[in-house]
């Protein structure tokens, strides 16, 4: 795919539907735009190197935010998530326990990154295949072949019914507008970053990167006291572990297992 | 799609060649046409100077003891199965195809809002309803056309069929589930704001005080009825 | 109706007419038919004992070089205009929308890793997907609700339809361009709980193990499904 597949004027890209995420630089999510990034490393992305990648977005971010252009936070996501594995890798610092190596994370990224790109050749080989009612065609003219009885259509009173109050109630609930949120919370960051990179099961403490990334300067002290309450809130819900070790010393986190699907399986069979 | 065709060498300007893509063109032209096709429409798909008399004649022979043929209907030509094989496909009968989302989603509207117009069908579904919608489901024999609504613009009312009854299985419209029902069985939520309804469906021929009867012919001709 | 066809002389029992006669048949039916007809619906329109996959052999055989051609697809048999002469045909209908490149990388998705979660579409891509992507997907006939994955959440399961491959013109999931590459890289089944993994996309309509299925109109009333 060419880079010029990323320049697409943003009302022919987003053609088909309401695009959900607003997008101001113009990419496909984070994802997208580190493929891009990594396709000026001109090398087989299985040979990319991820932190020259992680310098090259930071870098971006970071030029975006000088324009004051206002970025989505998915890409903050990301780059507070690069930042961390960017320190990672220059600074192999005694790693927390059972954490995973940098390298590993860096491999899972490109693994990542190799996977939208397979996906995405996949998709335009599927597009350019000769395709029913633009290279192909078939009967025109479907001859009837019982004139009393053409196409006979069904449907349930189940379907109609349902159809009838998703579409009332669609309308009726549709005037409460949710106000959009200013900042987004931790625990909001955390199931972005599980989309961006993947479930670390392991522990990390990336947190003061998500700050830095997620607010203004200003609002960091503020942002870092309540993600902190999030944090314990999610520990007291069973979503998070949480760990410290000595005062001042930083926060390690690390996600609760959810309970696996072999176990589940077992319990339905039951 | 490649399973049994051929790779094709085309040499355009061999004499028989082009034949044969002129015979190709034609025989594709013709197949894929919802309408038998014209003559001058056949000519204008072939390279200029092409005979067409002598193409469709060629067409027609190549045709003649197959299963399909070419024939000449009303000036025009079309591929049809030859007709001595028509019992041999009647047995064909389509299996019952699911209605589209946006149909049963107009149809619900319909039997619960009757008589009902397209703009007010279009209110509450939040979308504009394509024209093929409601004619599809005329043309099932599950809504009708009833009247006019006497509002400026006079837009078309439509309600539903005897047929529709007796598709889904109900006495009356009006043993369709109300909004208790409905939200007795799941298909509503709790969060529903105070003062939603839901309409007793009524549909009795006779007119409501509100609508006109339609006019002879009128149904059909009628596409901005509710603009 | 006739014009152009000349009378038959059918003999019943000659053999060359009988086998004829079959290839007549198939044609017809074929030809009558605007889906892809499976093998026992073609066998059953042939007298007992007739060799169904000699006679469609015979039959791609004379249509292969002419402008419509007999193809399989998702596993049954159509007859289609030439892709090469698409451009030829140029139909009254506008062309078909383009697909936005979310709706295709969501699409590529959902055919090359189904049976496949919102949540699973949403990781590969790295962006949320708006509803309306699956749904439009789903409205065009191309992708199907499955069922729900046996996961804490149920998240529902997502597919392709028999339409999806009737369009790309696929005989079968497995035809997919680029298949070879994301199965080599690994790609196809890492996704998978531990246990459950199958190297190939899958569309049969059985479950797998590791799915549930629906509820009765499950499908639509579930926004949230996979959060």
């Amino acid at each position: 795919m060419e880079t010029s597949d990323f320049e697409l004027p943003e009302a022919e890209r987003a053609s088909h539907e309401p695009q959900l995420v607003v997008d101001v630089i113009g990419f496909e999510g984070p994802l997208d735009l580190l493929l891009m990034l990594a396709r000026t490393q001109k090398v087989d992305l299985a040979k990319i190197s991820i932190l020259a990648l992680a310098d090259q977005y930071l870098e971006f971010i970071a030029r975006a935010r000088d324009l004051r252009i206002e970025v989505a936070a998915d890409y903050l996501v990301m780059a507070a998530w690069l930042a961390y594995l960017k320190s990672r890798l220059l600074l192999p610092e005694p790693a927390g326990p059972e954490e995973p190596s940098a390298a590993d994370l860096a491999a899972d990224l490109a693994a990542r990154l190799q996977h939208l790109e397979a996906i995405r050749r996949a998709g335009a080989g599927l597009m350019t295949r000769d395709k029913l009612g633009t290279e192909f065609f078939a009967r025109g003219m479907p001859e009837e072949t019982d004139p009393l009885q053409p196409q006979q259509f069904t449907a349930t009173i189940y379907d109609l019914l349902s159809a009838y109050a998703m579409q009332r109630q669609k309308k009726a609930l549709s005037h409460h507008t949710v106000k959009q949120r200013v900042v987004w919370s931790l625990k909001e960051a955390r199931e972005a970053l599980e989309r961006l990179v993947g479930v670390s099961q392991n522990w990390t403490r990336l947190d003061t990167f998500l700050v830095e990334y997620l607010v203004e300067p200003a609002m960091r002290t503020t942002v870092l006291a309540s993600s902190f309450s999030a944090s314990l809130e999610m520990v007291k819900e069973g979503h998070l572990e949480l760990q410290q070790e000595s005062a001042f010393a930083p926060l390690w986190l690390k996600r609760r297992p959810e309970p696996r699907p072999e176990l589940q399986v077992v319990e339905t069979k039951q | 799609m490649t399973a049994l065709r051929k790779p094709l060498s085309i040499v355009g300007t061999e004499p028989d060649a082009q034949t044969d893509e002129n015979q190709r063109v034609l025989e594709a032209v013709l197949f894929a046409a919802t309408e038998p096709l014209d003559e001058a429409l056949l000519a204008s798909r072939l390279p200029e100077g092409a005979d067409l008399k002598e193409e469709l004649k060629k067409l027609g022979d190549h045709y003649a003891a197959r299963g399909v043929n070419l024939v000449r209907v009303a000036g025009k030509w079309a591929l049809r199965t030859a007709s001595d094989l028509g019992h041999r496909i009647a047995r064909d009968t389509p299996p019952p195809k699911k209605l589209s989302r946006a149909a049963i989603e107009t149809l619900a509207i319909v039997a619960y809002h009757q008589p009902v117009t397209r703009a007010e069908i279009e209110e509450i579904r939040g979308v504009t309803i394509s024209r093929g919608t409601l004619d599809s489901l005329i043309e099932m024999g599950w809504v009708r056309l009833r009247g006019r609504r006497k509002v400026p613009g006079r837009p078309v009312t439509y309600g539903t069929t005897e047929q529709f009854l007796v598709h889904f299985g109900l006495d009356q419209v009006s043993d369709l589930p109300g909004l208790e029902e409905l939200k007795g069985a799941g298909f509503l939520d709790d969060r529903l704001p105070a003062g939603f309804s839901v309409p007793m469906p009524n549909d009795v021929s006779t007119l409501r005080e509100d609508e006109d009867p339609l006019e002879d012919g009128d149904p059909e001709l009628d596409p901005d009825s509710t603009k």
